[in-house]
């Protein structure tokens, strides 16, 4: 395994940074966030679209890049470090990777150009209230009528479902199984309650109230706990990138403020516990960084254990190293970590949001475990 | 069978909760259960019951207006009013400047400050932290000029908390620049609504508006609003950090949040079992309440210490210590038990003027705000690092 | 409750002291470590029987203390401070407390004055092979003969056995339900395999093929597992008292060490890193110290999941806190910390020791949830 | 599938596999599976066979007679002479010494020496700790005196592994008083026959004799045995220590080690259930196996590095820190399982000569001293505390 990125993908986290340093710096990113019609840059999304990073999982003959878990870990863990909120996550990995893996052929010819080209996004569904992260539909059903199939139930944080055009929904069917069903997020009887994440993305809870679609909603999985679960393990795998980036993000702000900041007449820098402290940051960002090459080598591996193992292994392990990061940056800082002035502060939300979403450490300890050889 | 107190405080307890189960306001401690924000309103209603009792002042002395209490029963006082979902009420003066009034202050200054101090009217707040000196107070620049009958005060004090609510400011200034930094510093009382005092919001990583920046333009201090001697102020700030530590193992109101959490375990499924049958999070969740049952008997100890010696010494460190990873663990759990639903970032649902619908369960909100407000236990009051510098000097002489 | 011990405690501790002192020191005691014929000081052990130490939980009509958790307390943690090697343990505090709980009259009055006066040693096999922490008997079992039970199975791990005089054994009934007996550890069919343990005590595993005991043998439980659970609830509290005395001298002499060891020209209780590790140490053992009065102030209550709550509590958190400070006393030691010439290597040895004997970390964990409200 | 290695590693990797089933001793192997202790003969048994394939010193150049090796494939090595039950190779010889010999002495040296180390004919150990001189190597204080065409050397060592069974030393001493620590040390070979040299054991607490103080009283050795120049020990001692760093993460013999302790909580149970399948017990088996995954792709990327770009930095030392964490975490988990059986202490039962009964499992009597024995994998060559001191000033710049 070669652990250094190809020159390719070297210059695309390049031109990604060179996007985000030109119009996207605090304040800027500040007014983003405090936009509650998008939750993130529209201006900028269109500039991923066309630099080709939305459709980066999409195949090339629709336009996309073909990429795999190496491209996804150096976009995403690059936006990371500019805490973008554009809804890369939701529409360009778990939205054209479940397009691409269980989409119609119509599904695929008609929605997956709008998407690489940035004109319509996209969201999966994966959890239900009270499930926790149970990707398998439980509440959510299907009723055939006629050649329409009448969907209800409830979904619960769907992400990036606040700007998604289509969101896909797992659900229940009629008689045995399940299907997921790619829905038009407009359609009658779907409502959305949206809110901002801890890191100010955007999501939704979901309702579906006799949602009414046609058979070519349906995807074409055999079984949408399957399909879901490896889309799942797609989101972990660049929710750890994203940790990564915030990690070393973290990790330098922290590494700057021990050279800059003085108590007791010289720099913090100088004092010992906080020395180690320091250097255990950083060994934990590299040992994390190990885990997140593991994750992204092992992602789009058919052999779902072998995925799983990989994926669930590397986020039990990261979650631990990010708590530890972030927990022992701010209190490195001080009072100063905790100040929603401060870049850290940022920082410090998107690693906590890590270690909830897509499921805890205890969940993929247990997932771990029960790949164990 | 409980055995760590005896008879009498038991009873003493049983007192104190029949006085909770009637008097605590319902709505007060509804906010309790779900997280929701306390607002000045609360505290002052709670400060009046609790004045009107007799036990707003618990630690005082009879004469000068307190409860009399020893320390157990103080502790157990605070026990149950956080068992009963009531609101911390404001240390600044009940527990901090009041103390500091009384033992250094002259006459004027107990019969002016005291009384409003105890029935709740004015409101205080601490001005010790500068941008440049956190860990190291003693470096503080704010500076106090005598002229005449007043000092003019300019300078600027940071991680005030509650300034944008209090009436009245005790504030450490530097007097004289000549000396050793400790002995250089005095103790002011600063009128809030002084021409020249800026109050400046800080807004937390949990969303809130709780402390603030303080700006001092020539702010005119009359000179009787100085108490005790001038460049005496480090030593009535070491008193009143030393009274500080009472109670700042905070055993009354981890267990009333530990409380919490299990409930929501109790709600909350893994795989269609309730996290509190969950064996990993069981594990977790057993290993911390028996961190702050080693924390409850330990503060304990310390407080039969106190009542038979006096005053804690700086073992209390130890327990500021723990007191910390312990509040923090009862937030890091309760956000791990919320699961997802801990994700939407809705901090302005936890306030009384908020008419939106709640995501998730109702506990949810509060998850992810309380975590990120638990990070300040191991900072504020003297970090952890400070308290285990202290440790090793002033105990172990390293 | 009160925190500090009574007066009358005190004395106890300090008379043991200077027994201890006096007849104890490091070099006498390797040669009572060396001595594999009785595995601890013979003298020593009459010198506590005339004192009346033998016999702290025995009943005043029977020449004892009538002593409670507190005497444990005081009585083990001072002797774990001396690295005593006598059995206490095994026949002062279970044996002893096996007897008055469990004794027939005549057991008591037979076999208590011998116990008392150091005459005769008991012991208590709570434990078989692969049974883990059950003390319930599972592969011992009786065969009724005439007026004879004839005892057959195998105990594991029987702390004191070397030189206990009567071994309570716990059995399954041929019928149904199970007791205890108390065998003559000298009784045909009874093999001893005796061995150190790691801090120099003795112990046996135990074989009994055929062994035949009168009626007279049989004690006064009706269920041998809920005596044996008490009898090791008692075991577990005096081990945790000595867990105590042996953090407190590993604490001391770290805390020595500190102040006269340099490096880099200077001593190196001089580096934050190590004070901060050093106070840590500190907080650990007082709190520490205040779960094993937990422990003491419970352990005769008669409610058992009372009793079992503090005393399994207490365990999971000392054994955690017994970890780390033999650990990082070691390391705040180096090199010399590990050495067999040094008194600290001994005191980490029954630091260790305690994790493991009477139920580890895991299973009282476990109890104490299983007691939670 | 794994994707850890390319094509061309996995063949070697399945070379060295096919060879270690053919020719590693199966007395030898055995000893591995039950924590049965190594004696010389094995050692050297071993080190014939692997001499007899050319890969005793795989890192060696073939000039020098080693196998030439590239870092990753002396990892594969590593990895299956472990997994295959083989004892470690005398490091002091093969990776210590040896490469000094090769980079700085004359070539009188390196035909007397080099041959020796590569057969396995002589043993080595290491003269650098004093007693006063642990982590602040620098301030050794052994000294060796110029007289004519030898020095004389006098002073003391100490934690010398393997003194008693080595037939050399290679040791620090001080040539020079009157210059910076550092300037007046240098690197000299001892023969351990040599009159005056005298070794004592310490008996560590788990019950081995491995490491040893050795006294020097006027001990003579020829001035050819002076390495390099005089006073410039220091320069080669850091050599040594930074090739020392390459394998300090024991990955291979880490993944054994964990590979018997999975095969020991299959067999050891709680409540009826195998500790691998007890909900505590394997999340903290997982955890630590998770933690050996990170240590080994982390370790695979430095070992790239070094392939590429030579020598490993300082980063090495994240690997040493976390590399004993995990050394460490194994044997307290295998303690841990094998629990009350792991209370009786017989170290002489791991020994050859031992005829006694065995108490309890065959593993058992391992696990105590084990789990003693690796506390010192923090301690030695360079304590974790040393280890972040070089993260923090070689790395960071603090």
């Amino acid at each position: 395994m070669d652990f250094t990125f190809t020159e390719e993908q070297s210059l695309m986290a390049d031109s990604l940074r060179k996007a985000y340093e030109s119009d996207y710096d605090f304040d800027k990113r500040r007014a983003f966030l405090d936009d509650t019609a998008t939750f993130h840059s529209p201006a900028m999304w269109q500039t991923l679209a066309e630099n080709g990073f939305v459709g980066l999982l999409a195949p090339e003959e629709a336009g996309g890049f073909d990429g795999g878990g190496a491209e996804i870990m150096a976009v995403t863990a690059e936006m990371s470090r500019h805490l973008a909120l554009e809804p890369f996550l939701a529409t360009s990995v778990m939205g054209v990777r479940l397009l691409v893996t269980a989409g119609t052929d119509a599904q695929k010819s008609n929605i997956l150009p709008q998407v690489v080209a940035g004109e319509a996004n996209l969201a999966v569904a994966l959890y239900e209230p009270g499930q926790r992260y149970d990707v398998a539909p439980q509440t959510t059903t299907t009723k055939v009528d006629g050649d329409d199939f009448v969907l209800n139930g409830t979904k619960a944080v769907v992400v990036g479902g606040d700007s998604a055009r289509w969101i896909a929904i797992g659900a229940k069917l009629e008689d045995v199984g399940s299907a997921i069903f790619l829905v038009d997020a407009g359609a009658d009887g779907v409502s959305k309650k949206p809110y901002r994440l801890v890191d100010g993305r955007g999501a939704v809870d979901l309702e579906l109230s006799g949602v009414r679609v046609g058979a070519d909603a349906r995807m074409a999985a055999d079984d949408a706990e399957t399909a879901l679960a490896e889309i799942e393990d797609w989101a972990v795998t660049a929710s750890l990138a994203e940790t990564l980036g915030a990690m070393e993000m973290a990790r330098d702000l922290t590494h700057e403020y021990l050279q800059t900041r003085e108590q007791f007449g010289r720099p913090i820098g100088k004092f010992q516990v906080l020395q180690h402290n320091m250097a255990d940051v950083f060994s934990d960002v590299e040992f994390a960084r190990s885990m997140v090459f593991w994750a992204a080598s092992e992602v789009a591996n058919p052999d779902a254990p072998t995925r799983r193992r990989a994926v669930s292994g590397a986020k039990a392990f990261v979650d631990n190293a990010a708590r530890n990061i972030a927990e022992r940056c701010v209190q490195m800082h001080g009072g100063v970590g905790v100040t929603d002035e401060y870049a850290l502060t940022h920082y410090v939300k998107r690693l906590t949001l890590g270690q909830i979403l897509f499921g805890d450490r205890d969940e993929h300890l247990l997932r771990y475990t029960n790949t164990n050889a | 069978m409980e055995l760590l107190y005896d008879s009498e405080q038991q009873a003493f307890r049983e007192e104190v909760r029949a006085f909770m189960k009637e008097m605590a306001p319902v709505d007060i401690a509804a906010k309790a259960h779900t997280g929701q924000r306390y607002d000045k309103e609360d505290m002052k209603r709670w400060h009046g019951i609790l004045y009107e009792q007799g036990w707003v002042a618990p630690k005082w002395s009879k004469e000068n207006g307190g409860a009399g209490l020893d320390p157990i029963q103080v502790h157990i006082l605070d026990e149950e009013a956080f068992a009963a979902g009531m609101p911390r009420l404001q240390a600044f003066g009940l527990s901090m400047v009041g103390p500091v009034i009384i033992h250094f202050g002259d006459d004027e200054q107990k019969s002016r400050y005291l009384p409003k101090i105890l029935s709740g009217e004015e409101f205080w707040c601490q001005g010790f932290s500068e941008p440049g000196s956190g860990s190291d107070l003693a470096s503080l620049k704010t500076r106090a000029e005598r002229d005449g009958d007043k000092y003019i005060v300019n300078g600027q004090k940071t991680w005030t908390t509650q300034a944008h609510i209090a009436d009245w400011m005790f504030c450490l200034v530097r007097t004289d620049w000549d000396v050793k930094q400790q002995e250089g510093i005095s103790f002011l009382l600063i009128d809030m609504t002084s021409p020249g005092v800026e109050v400046r919001p800080i807004i937390t990583m949990d969303g809130e508006h709780a402390v603030n920046e303080v700006f001092f333009d020539n702010v005119e201090v009359p000179a009787e609003n100085l108490v005790g001697e001038e460049n005496k102020g480090w030593d009535y700030a070491k008193f009143l950090l030393s009274n500080e530590r009472t109670g700042i193992a905070g055993v009354g109101q981890s267990k009333a949040e530990f409380a919490r959490l299990k409930a929501i375990a109790k709600k909350e499924k893994r795989r269609g079992v309730t996290l509190s049958e969950d064996p990993l999070f069981r594990a977790k969740l057993a290993d911390l309440e028996l961190k702050l049952r080693a924390l409850e008997i330990t503060n304990l100890r310390m407080l039969i210490e106190e009542k038979e010696k006096g005053a804690p010494g700086p073992i209390s460190s130890i327990l500021k210590v723990v007191g910390s990873e312990v509040q923090q663990g009862i937030a890091t759990l309760t956000m791990e038990a919320v699961g997802s639903y801990a994700a939407p970032f809705l901090p302005e649902s936890l306030e009384d003027s908020w008419n939106g619908e709640p995501i998730g369960p109702d506990y949810a909100a509060h998850a992810m705000p309380y975590y990120f407000f638990r990070r300040k236990a191991s900072i504020y009051g003297g970090s952890n690092e400070i308290q285990r510098n202290i440790i090793s000097k002033h105990l172990l002489g390293l």
